[in-house]
Order: C-alpha cells, then sequence, then structure tokens
C-alpha cells in the first residue's frame, strides 16, 4: 500500500517530506549520542533482513495465499524506535528507488505511514505496556497482534488522506476507507502473528540478542520518551495544520468526495476547475498552481460560476490531442535516433 | 520464483548503474536534484491536465537513450511496479462522468482525463526514478544524498543496506531453495516453519552484523564512517542542471503541445 | 531400468540479470556412475547442479533425471530420488537444532516418528555426528556444519546424490571420511568440486566445465592428468600427482 | 626491537555458551616469521585468529603485540598493526563499492585525500584488481572477494597479516597467485587453514592446535611430515607429498 507519486500532489508530498525529514535528522541525532557503534552495521544488515525475509514466505492457513514480514513492527521490538525509524525509512529509500514502489515523492509520505507510526507511536505506547517485559510469549503474541493492526490502520487511513487531500482521485472518502482498512486490518493481524513468532523465537534460540540490543536502547526511559512524545505531537500538529489549510483551500478533493457520498445530487455536469483570467496567470507563474488563491467556498457556487474544463472548445483541444499525438512521436523518434547512432559508434 | 524474478531485475539495474556514458559521469548530485525537480513539476501539473504531459517524456527518453539503457527493460519493470497508483485511478472514469471536452464530436469525462492523467504521471514518474538508478548507482545516489545534507548515520545505513542486500537475498534464496528441496510441497511451508526460517535468517543476519563489525574495527573504524572528496561539480553537471530546469519550465508554463497541435491542423488542414 | 540416469540435452541457462551461465550443456550419466565436475571459478558448476534436481529450470533444452524430463510439474517428484548438497552448509541448516534439521526431510516424506528417528540417527552415524545433535547449527564451526548438511540430505536416502564443493571447510580427517563414505554410496553420485584429488578419489569419470559448456568429459584419471587441458581451465594436476620437490 | 611480535600466554577463551574454545595457547611469533595454524574442525583456530587483533579478548591469560598488552583500551592501537582477513570475504567488504572499500581503512588512520587514493591504488595493484575499482563487492566473483579482502587489509600497511582459510573456495589458478602473493609480504604473517600445501608453500614454521591447547609447534617442514601427530590431529600428510599409487 505504498503511496504512489502519481496521485500525489506537490503540497501534500513535500509537507510531509519535511515532517519525515525532520524526523530523520531528529533520529539520527538521538541515535548519534546513544547507541554504541557496533549498532551501525546490525541496523543497515537488518535493513537488507527485511527484504531477504519477504523472498521467504508462508501460506496463510485455509486461504492458500501466502503472506510475508512487514517489517516496522518487528524492527522497532528490536531495534528501539530511533534505530527502527532509521532502518525502516531506508528499506522504503530503497524500495522507492531500486523498484520505484512508491517513488521518490511519495517517499515523505511512505516513511511517515509505514515507519513513524509504528516506532513513535504504537511501539512505545501500545505494545511496550501490552508485552511488558516482553518474557510472556502469550503477551508478546498479544501485543504484536495488536500493535501491527493498529499501526497498519493507521497507515492505511493516511493513505487515504493523503490520496483525497491530492485531490487525483475522485474515489469517496468512505469508499476508499472501506476498501482499504479490512484490507490492512487482515494484513497486519497476520503480520503481527509472524512478528510475534519470530521474536518469541529469538528469544527461545538466542536470548543474549534481544537482552544486548534491549542494552543498547535506552528509550524505555520516559525522560526522553517525552521529548520524543513532543516533537512527536509537534510535527503532527504542523503537518496538520498545513494538511487541513490545504484542504480547505483545494475542494476538489476530499469535501468534494464527502459531499458526494453525502448525495448533494445536484452535481453540475461541468467540472470545477482553475478560470479566471488570474487563475490562468496562477497556473503559469506558480509552481503549486492548484493550490494558492483558490477560491474559498463549495463545488457548487464555482462551477456556476465558471465554464467547463478546460474552456471547452473542440478547436483547443483538439490541438491539444494532436500536439500530444506529434511529440510523442517526435520523443519516441529522438530515443530512437539516438540509439540507432549509438549502436552505430559503438 | 516470483521473488527471485524480483531480486534477479535489481540485479540488472544494479549493473546497468555501472555503465561508462557521459550521462553515467555526471556528478550525482546533479542527477538526484534534476530528478528531483522534475518530479516536482510534473505532479504539479493540474489534475485534467493530458496533453501537456507528454513533453516531459522527452527527459526521461533522452536519458535513457543517452546512457545506453534498454527501453524495453524500464517499460517492463513499470508494469511489475505496484499498480496502486493506477487501481486507485480506474475509479475515477466510472465516478466523475461529468463531460469535460468534447473532442470531434465525442465528448470526454472529466473522470477519462483525470486517469489518464494519472496514467501518464504514474508512466513519468516510476520510468524517472528507475532511471536515476539505471545511470547514477546507488552508492552514487548516496554519495549526493550525504552531499547534499541527509544525516550521515541515515546514509550509512543506506550504504549498508544496499551492501548486504544482494547478499542476504540470495542467502534467503538459498534458504528457500533448501526448504523446497527437503519438503516436496507437502509441508513445510506452514507458518510454524516459516518463523524458524526467518529466525534463523535473522540471527545470522546479527552473526553477519557482527562479523562486520570486527572486520570494520580491524580496519581501524572510530564510530564514524569516512568518506572521500568525491568528485566536483564539473561545468557539464550545471549545463545538465541548467538545462532540466530551462526544459522543465518551458514545457510546465507554456503550452507547448497546444501550439505544436495547432501547427500541425494548420499544415494538415 | 532407466531409474538412475541424468541426461543434460543442450541445456541453456540465463540469469534474468543476462549472465548466460550455461551455454548448451550435454551429457549423460548412466547408473551407478561417479562423476566429478570441475572448472574454474564462475564456470557455471554451481548453476548446472542446480539443474539436476530442478531448482532452475533450464531457459533452452532439456533435463532429463530417470523416467521424467524436468519440469515445474515433475520436479517434486524428482526431488525424492535426488540430493542436492549445495555450496553454503549454512543456508541448508535452517531449523533450530541439528536434529531438528536432519529430521525434515523425513518428516515430510511422512514417515512416522519412530522410522524418522532411526533415520537420523543413521544418517548421523555416517558423518560422525551423533554427539551434536542437540546443538543448534549456528554453534558449529564451519567443518561441523558441512558434516550435517550432507547427513540431512543422506537421511531422505536419495538414488542420485549430487553435491556441490562438499569439502571446501572440512579438516583433512573429515575429508577422508567424506572421500570414503561417497565411496560406499552406490547409486550415481555427481561432486562438483575444486579438490581435484577429492574428484580422483571419488570419480571414475569427469567432466570439465569452461564457459558454460562441457569443454572435456572422460575418464578422471586420463582428464585430470591432461596439463594443458587443465592449465587452459584455471586448474592445475591434482596436488597428489603433482608431487613436492 | 619487539614491534611485530605476537605472543600468547595461557591464553583462555570461553564462548557465552560455555564453549571452552580456547584452553591455555601459549606461543611467541617474532618478527618476519611466517606461521601455519592447523588442526581439526572445532579445533579453535579461527577463535585464535580473532584474538590477534582484539575482536575477541581473552578470558583469561594475556596476548601481546608489539609493546601493547592486548586489552580493550589498546586494541584500537593495535589494530593499525595488525591485519586479519577472516573466513568470509562477504563479511569484509562491507562498503558499497571496491574503492571505497579499500580506502575505509587508510581514511580511518586518518590519511589526507591524495594518500588514501595512492595507498588504494597500490593495494589494488598488488593483487591485480585495479580494473575492479569502481564495481560493486556483490559483482565480483568468489576469487576476487578474496583478493579485494586482502587488498583492503594490505592498504592499511599492517606489519603482521593473519588469515583464516584465504584459498577455500578459489580455483586452483586463483590459489596459486594467492599463495605467490603471500610470498611477497614479508613481514610477520599467520595463516589458519586445512590446506596443508599452502601452509607447507607460504610457511616456514607451523602450530597445530588441537582441543583448544597447542599440540606441536615447531617448522613446517618437520611438522607436517610427522604422520603420527598430524593423524592425532585429525589431519594428513599434505597431498603433494602423499604421491598417489
Ligand atoms: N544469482 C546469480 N545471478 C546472476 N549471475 C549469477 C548468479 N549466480 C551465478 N551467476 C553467474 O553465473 C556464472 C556461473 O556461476 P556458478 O556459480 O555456476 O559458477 P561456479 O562454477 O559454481 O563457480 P565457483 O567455483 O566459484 O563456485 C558466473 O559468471 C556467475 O557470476
Ligand atoms: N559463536 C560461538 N558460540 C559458541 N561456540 C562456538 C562459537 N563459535 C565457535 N564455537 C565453538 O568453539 C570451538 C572452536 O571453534 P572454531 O570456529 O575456533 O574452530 P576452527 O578450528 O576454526 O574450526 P574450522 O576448521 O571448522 O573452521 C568449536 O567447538 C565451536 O563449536
Ligand atoms: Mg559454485
Ligand atoms: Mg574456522
Amino acid at each position: 500500500m505504498h503511496m504512489a507519486d502519481a496521485l500525489l500532489s506537490p503540497a501534500v508530498g513535500t509537507t510531509l517530506w519535511a515532517g519525515t525529514a525532520a524526523i530523520t535528522g531528529f533520529a539520527s541525532h538521538r541515535l548519534k549520542k546513544q547507541i554504541d557503534d557496533r549498532t551501525i552495521p546490525l541496523m543497515g544488515v537488518l535493513g537488507a533482513f527485511i527484504f531477504a525475509s519477504q523472498m521467504i514466505n508462508f501460506t496463510i492457513p485455509g486461504t492458500g495465499s501466502s503472506g510475508h514480514l512487514g517489517g516496522g513492527m518487528i524492527l522497532a521490538v528490536l531495534l528501539g524506535p530511533h534505530a527502527a525509524f532509521l532502518v525502516m525509512a531506508s528499506v522504503l529509500t530503497v524500495q522507492a528507488l531500486f523498484f520505484a514502489d512508491g517513488g521518490l515523492l511519495a517517499l515523505g509520505c511512505n516513511v511517515w505511514n509505514l515507519g513513524v507510526y509504528p516506532c513513535y507511536l504504537v511501539y512505545p505506547f501500545l505494545y511496550k505496556p501490552l508485552a511488558g517485559g516482553g518474557k510472556s510469549p502469550g503477551r508478546v503474541l498479544t501485543a504484536s497482534v495488536v500493535s501491527a493492526a493498529v499501526a497498519l490502520q493507521l497507515g492505511a487511513f493516511s493513505v487515504v488522506l493523503e490520496t483525497l487531500l491530492s485531490g487525483k482521485s475522485e474515489l469517496p472518502f468512505e469508499a476508499f476507507l472501506l476498501l482499504m482498512q479490512p484490507i490492512h486490518l487482515v494484513i497486519g493481524i497476520v503480520e503481527g502473528f509472524v512478528t510475534a513468532g519470530v521474536i518469541n523465537y529469538v528469544r527461545t534460540a538466542r536470548p543474549e540478542i534481544l537482552a544486548s540490543m534491549a542494552a543498547s536502547r535506552p528509550l524505555g526511559r520516559d525522560v526522553q520518551l517525552r521529548k520524543v512524545l513532543a516533537t512527536f505531537a509537534v510535527l503532527a500538529v504542523v503537518t496538520g495544520g498545513v494538511l487541513s489549510w490545504f484542504a480547505s483551500t483545494h475542494p476538489d478533493g476530499l469535501e468534494w468526495s464527502i459531499q458526494r457520498v453525502t448525495g448533494s445530487d445536484s452535481l453540475p455536469e461541468a467540472g470545477q476547475g482553475i478560470v479566471s483570467v488570474l487563475k490562468r496567470f496562477q497556473e503559469k507563474t506558480a509552481v503549486l498552481p492548484d493550490y494558492s488563491f483558490a477560491p474559498a467556498g463549495n463545488e457548487a457556487q464555482k462551477a456556476e460560476e465558471s465554464p467547463a474544463w478546460p474552456m471547452v472548445d473542440g478547436g483547443t483541444s483538439a490541438a491539444g490531442i494532436v500536439g500530444a499525438a506529434v511529440v510523442l512521436g517526435m520523443v519516441l523518434l529522438v530515443g530512437l535516433g539516438i540509439r540507432s547512432f549509438r549502436g552505430r559508434n559503438s | 520464483m516470483t521473488f527471485n524474478r524480483n531480486y534477479f531485475d535489481i540485479g540488472r539495474l544494479d549493473r546497468l548503474a555501472y555503465g561508462r556514458t557521459w550521462v553515467h559521469r555526471l556528478d550525482p548530485r546533479s542527477k538526484v536534484v534534476a530528478t528531483l525537480l522534475y518530479l516536482l513539476t510534473v505532479v504539479s501539473l493540474p489534475k485534467y491536465e493530458v496533453a501537456a504531459l507528454t513533453p516531459f517524456f522527452l527527459f526521461p527518453v533522452l536519458l535513457a537513450a543517452l546512457a545506453g539503457i534498454p527501453a524495453r527493460f524500464i517499460l517492463r519493470k513499470m508494469l511489475i511496479v505496484s499498480p496502486f497508483a493506477i487501481v486507485i485511478g480506474i475509479a475515477n472514469p466510472l465516478l466523475d462522468t461529468r463531460t469535460a471536452v468534447v473532442i470531434a464530436g465525442t465528448p470526454l469525462s472529466g473522470g477519462l482525463l483525470s486517469f489518464f492523467s494519472i496514467l501518464l504521471k504514474f508512466a513519468l514518474t516510476v520510468g524517472t526514478t528507475l532511471l536515476l538508478i539505471a545511470t547514477t548507482s546507488f552508492p552514487g545516489v548516496c554519495h549526493a544524498f550525504r552531499r547534499l545534507g541527509v544525516p550521515s548515520l541515515f546514509v550509512s545505513q543506506l550504504m549498508f543496506l544496499y551492501r548486504y542486500l544482494f547478499v542476504l537475498m540470495e542467502e534467503a534464496m538459498r534458504i528457500v531453495r533448501a526448504r523446497e528441496m527437503r519438503s516436496f510441497g507437502a509441508r513445510g511451508a506452514e507458518i510454524r516453519v516459516y518463523v524458524r526460517l526467518v529466525g534463523t535468517l535473522f540471527l545470522r543476519t546479527v552473526d553477519r552484523a557482527e562479523r562486520i563489525y570486527d572486520a570494520m574495527l580491524s580496519r581501524g573504524f572510530q564510530g564514524d564512517i569516512p568518506t572521500l572528496g568525491r568528485s566536483r561539480m564539473a561545468a557539464a553537471d550545471l549545463l545538465f542542471v541548467a538545462t532540466t530546469v530551462g526544459f522543465l519550465g518551458l514545457f510546465r508554463f507554456v503550452p507547448v503541445t497546444e501550439g505544436i497541435g495547432r501547427l500541425a491542423q494548420g499544415v494538415l488542414g | 531400468m532407466s531409474h538412475h540416469i541424468v541426461e543434460f540435452k543442450d541445456v541453456h541457462f540465463r540469469y534474468p540479470d543476462g549472465t548466460e551461465a550455461l551455454r548448451g550443456v550435454n551429457f549423460r550419466i548412466t547408473h551407478g556412475e561417479s562423476v566429478g565436475i570441475v572448472g574454474a571459478n564462475g564456470a557455471g558448476k554451481s548453476t548446472l547442479l542446480m539443474h539436476i534436481n530442478g531448482c532452475l529450470l533450464p531457459t533452452a533444452g532439456t533435463v532429463t533425471i530417470g523416467d521424467f524430463a524436468l519440469t515445474a510439474k515433475t520436479r517434486r517428484e524428482v526431488r525424492k530420488k535426488v540430493g542436492v548438497v549445495f555450496q553454503n552448509p549454512d543456508d541448508q541448516l535452517f531449523m533450530p537444532t541439528v536434529f531438528d534439521d536432519v529430521a525434515f526431510g523425513p518428516l515430510n516424506l511422512g514417515m512416522d516418528d519412530a522410522a524418522v528417528r532411526e533415520r537420523v540417527d543413521q544418517a548421523l552415524a555416517l558423518v560422525n555426528g551423533r554427539q551434536l545433535k542437540d546443538k543448534p547449527p549456528h554453534h558449529l564451526s564451519a567443518g561441523q556444519k558441512s558434516s550435517i548438511a550432507i547427513a540431512a540430505v543422506m537421511a531422505m536416502g536419495p538414488d542420485i546424490l549430487a553435491m556441490d564443493e562438499p569439502a571446501a571447510s572440512l579438516d583433512p580427517r573429515s575429508r577422508r571420511l567424506l572421500i570414503a563414505l561417497l565411496n560406499t554410496f552406490n547409486h550415481s553420485k555427481i561432486v562438483a568440486s575444486h579438490d581435484l584429488d577429492l574428484i580422483l578419489d571419488v570419480c571414475q569419470r569427469c567432466i570439465v566445465i569452461g564457459g558454460g559448456t562441457v569443454v572435456a568429459d572422460g575418464p578422471a584419471r586420463e582428464i585430470l592428468t591432461n596439463a594443458a587441458l587443465l592449465e587452459a581451465n584455471n586448474l592445475e594436476l591434482p596436488l597428489t600427482l603433482q608431487g613436492r620437490s
């Protein structure tokens, strides 16, 4: 459920980038002071482990389909929140770069959804209290299942929000939610079981490993926890603020969907959009043309005062299509030309 | 076997990155910056924009052609990327049925336009990101990150992750193979066995980390991963970034496609 | 009876990253033969061995084991007959104790508990590893791991045995035991190794692989004394034949 | 000058799980000696080597390197003098490219960029690996990895070189190259291996380890021809001396 570049608006993308960049800086800073330098290769190799473990699969009982290990939760348990967050961020970066899974702009969203929640929210406030000292396999199981499920629910919910706020998708809020949450509930529960299994296995096989890892991660001590919490809260407020400002100025996403679901059926024939001269000027000069100076007010009003997008005029649009075809053809020719030239030269 | 495919694919992508064209030789920072600007620009195009997206294909196509990256490989990789964006986007034509434009008598709905727009953006962003790695190499991107101010601890993680990605994936593959060989499809894929396999892999990973740490200490490691001053930004790099910015500005703010279309219509008509 | 035949017909294999590891391999091994596979690093020995039980399937050409052409469908059956010990013992010991590990195969063959115990016991005795039974594999020395990996495969009672570099980290005595063990195993066996002396001790026939094809194939004694041929394939005379000044 | 001396005095080591891997090891290696360490699987060779640069610290007894008794405090200094190549080259090439990897040590020694570049270049030249400079380690063959691991250690200009089973997965030609390389290094060197022929080619002196102690210590030629001693330690005559009937 990686958020993808293609669904993203620059505002949402850059906001979450800023948020996660700040947390990355914070985590690195924290970690630099805390860890013994043995942890550096360990973290890196565990990131690779997360990938490698996904190559091993199991059959989910009764379904015949197969599952594999997630990541954020097990890392948090094994490494503590800061290190786990950085590893998860690295894993997602590699996915974005190597697999183009998610994408570079969406990296901020994905790190937020899959890294921040499990490491900084669920692990300290849900997993730790539930698992207690982590000595009882039963408690570890409960804690893992609940934590993994909650973390993924939060992540999935964020994907919904991020998508709708970006305004590229027409999916109504509720339908989208109904699509995402139940699937991720199942995935989360399965992941929780596996996480608990692996943790308990490691505990019985090599108890010293968990002990030594626990020793090099003092987050359990609550002074730091409070700071983490404060930072998290500030970031949440900032992000929330930006997002909601953005949502309020950008009605074609969330509001429109909600409105649509709540049944104001008198939907206009023509789409909303950017029409006035000012706005066209805006579009041509601003980097984020959609988002600034968008007229307040709801969809219906907007639709009334604006002609259909983009000034429906057969000529212009036909010109657009023809132009697109010509452009694509030229691009293709350029590519092929260079290729055959290179081929002849080498 | 699907995982093997995935793995070998990144192996191939990785191999491409060690090519020797001038695109490969550009400073990694310039390519990272150019790619980010490119992605931002593409994504900033409005929801219903379709035609104006097409000139942006020039950037990845030029890069691929100049760097000798096989287009078919990139295209195939694009297909196996998680189709989340497309799955979500495909709802648009169903939900947004208002006619947005009539072309040659055919009405096109807003949803259809926005769906096409998502498809194009998907192709552009995914293709260009893959090309970044294919022309820069992962270590190159890491060095660029470090020099662009990303915390060094994080970058170190990335480098270790990259280095051991291949080692551990092969290890995992061999474990899977060993299990398959002795399980005859009958059993062996239950959660119980799975947990042990992953647990074993984990324990060995931890042991390996320990050995790596020993090896690092043996070579004077003192807590910071040192780096060598890399190449300097050369004139070629500045030129590359400047050209990219010009290109992005032009296609973002001037309706080039439409102009060309008019021209073509004029010529034809 | 064609039961224990291994036949490669023009087998090609390309790793998806483009490396052509096998480029037309042809040979036929009949029941009871013992065959050594030798060649330079990267010649394709391991890749070839992984074709014998269908871990890899040819990109072109066919592999026939006994009565079956090896395909995704038949490989499950084939694996009951063919035991393969791969190059890195670490990857083959994935269960928490030595006993569990050796028992994994027999259990999956559906044997009952008593039979499994006996099999495990026999297999461990074969490699002198009974006392390691309850140890976790990660606490073994390199050579001990190799021995256990061999036991795990022997416990399944294979008809054809293939081993990739089985002696790499064994001490000379364990190596000698392995040679003896291999010599008592009188079904077909295929051993890939850089240890040409071991090949000479165990195999009657020797196949030289180079650049993904069969470069030479003949009696081990003949091949392994052909200095020019060996030289051309990054090999040299077996040490026992080199003597010392 | 006691600079390149390695001295073990009654060194004991117990792994956290209770295994007593070393039980009183005593020896002294002086400047310029080349010493082979041999012994059965699990005898304690690898454990011993890890004491030479303080990866493990003795549970009892002392290790002295040059002028320092090896402790948690002095080991940083000691590591500048002692280069150790462990059993698995993959664990030692931890940086993303060959160049970065070889440069890692010199950079940690605080050299400036130009000096580092030169060191790297020299070290790579030593193992014939210049053309591999920009490759990532996972694109190297087994033999190449071994060579680069050696180059990475040599780049630090060690006075003492220790290697654990350096030739295990090399084909005969690469093994021969490695032997030649080791013979050009004329400071102290310590090589643990089951390849007794390699020991005979590279070392003047040989120490036999058994059950965690030194069982024999003397000129390599003498030790490695003492059939009874070898036999008692799971070893046998070097293959080149065995000849073949
Ligand atoms: N997973 C892989 N992906 C891509 N190429 C591979 C892979 N494994 C091996 N190769 C390549 O295939 C060729 C044959 O490799 P293989 O492992 O079969 O050689 P080998 O004869 O077993 O060598 P060695 O003696 O070092 O074990 C080599 O060029 C190698 O680099
Ligand atoms: N991490 C470990 N924990 C517990 N015991 C260990 C560990 N590593 C090794 N041992 C045990 O210590 C003893 C010495 O092991 P070591 O690896 O030093 O032997 P070795 O001489 O190098 O053997 P080989 O020739 O097989 O490499 C063995 O009995 C081994 O089982
Ligand atoms: Mg091999
Ligand atoms: Mg050892």
